[in-house]
């Protein structure tokens, strides 16, 4: 929302930006794991629903491969997207 | 667009500064991720007969992404221009 | 749920009184801004289901103020409900 | 309540005691966010005919509040009722 | 993912497993709290959908009772069998 | 799997592997939790008639558990095959 928020942190001695850094590597961090969390889930929702056996079957694993890659590619379009929009935002500011 | 942007606005300190930074970051994360989500949902085919994208699920995450993006300026909008209904 | 955790904070220092103020405005600061972000989420869902052009037509324009307008009325009673509620809880104590 | 609160527990320090507060913060914000959500969910009508809320749908908000209020007084009772089932 | 992130913590000084300790405390009251909620919520959703009075009837209150109950029982054996996994995960290490 | 347990890694300090462990450990919560609500509602009747799991919803469960499991184990194996895509 407010932009500025960031940017009252530049001009910052260096210390700061480190800590700065290990924060966005934090978040990234608990970012990327979530998104396997939801990816699991919603890869397993779509794909499995036989609960007569243990095991997983050939049929759904294949559909669980080919969930995970059509979230992946799609996400990688979303974020290109997402950040000309930004971009776009950014220089009409 | 800020005045000072080399020291901190009086009465913010440091630790507070970082607070607001992260969760600023932790809003956008979010953003991104429900439109994402949500995209997916609208756009992808759940039988996942195949790997790739096709053409027409590209071109409506594209649009979804377009109109996700406006939806969330038009909220925002209305959000900041009734500040404190009531 | 227990409600003694907060009291546990009475009779403290000014200072620590003020590291709980900045607590509560960041809580808040956050939660506000997941409120903006489900209120994006669930009025995209209700009001935009076509996705053959890349602008927002004049329909799902509407229909998406009205349904943000609503939210946020719908949360104001809620939250007027809720406060009773729990100053009834905490005068039945 | 407590017998002493002007001083904190002994072998609680103060990092936790703020933990604990912020944690107890964070479950009724969230308490007030799912019962909002579910209520919206349940009483109002998705077709956003209007900006305003009817008086059905304010009164169905009224009552789902005051339900949803009971059930989670209810669960709250069977798990302190039941600690450390098994 | 990474099992040897919380394996760096071994072997240090007592102070920073008191620190973990508190950690991990925290965490478990977080996880909990919002178990419940996310069982109110459950519960309410299943059982509860006629909004002509404002008290919960009879009928509705034993559903949310069951509903409660099975869920708790249900997260036992999950948990029981997701501990087996766990541990067969780790020895077959 | 680590040479030197009893030692950091150089470069990275105390705060932040705790901050890692605290991720590690939200990340197996949120496993669990997501795991426990997917299946109960794949195999527990809604109708909620008693509140004893009987014998079908018991073996559904455990299945339930195995395969999502082993989903989880596909994708992980999937990322780190597929690290950094593109």
């Amino acid at each position: 929302m407010d932009k500025s928020m960031l940017a009252g942190l530049d001009g910052l001695p260096e210390e700061d930006k480190m800590r700065m850094a290990t924060m966005i590597e934090q978040l990234q961090l608990r970012d990327s794991l979530r998104m396997y969390n939801s990816l699991v889930e919603r890869c397993f929702n779509d794909c499995v629903d036989n609960f007569s056996r243990k095991s997983l079957q050939k049929q759904e694993e294949s559909c669980v491969m080919r969930c995970a890659e059509k979230f992946l590619k799609h996400s990688m379009r979303v974020g290109m997207r997402f950040a000309e929009l930004n971009q776009g935002a950014a220089t009409s500011d | 667009m800020a005045a000072n942007n080399s020291s901190l606005p009086p009465g913010v300190d440091k630790d507070q500064a970082f607070g607001m930074a992260e969760t600023e970051m932790e809003y956008r994360v979010e953003l991104f991720n429900r439109l994402a989500q949500t995209c997916f949902t609208k756009c992808v085919d759940k039988r996942y007969k195949e790997g790739e994208l096709n053409m027409g699920e590209n071109s409506c995450i594209d649009r979804c992404v377009s109109k996700y993006w406006q939806v969330n300026n038009l909220i925002g909008q209305m959000l900041s221009a009734g500040q404190r209904p009531m």
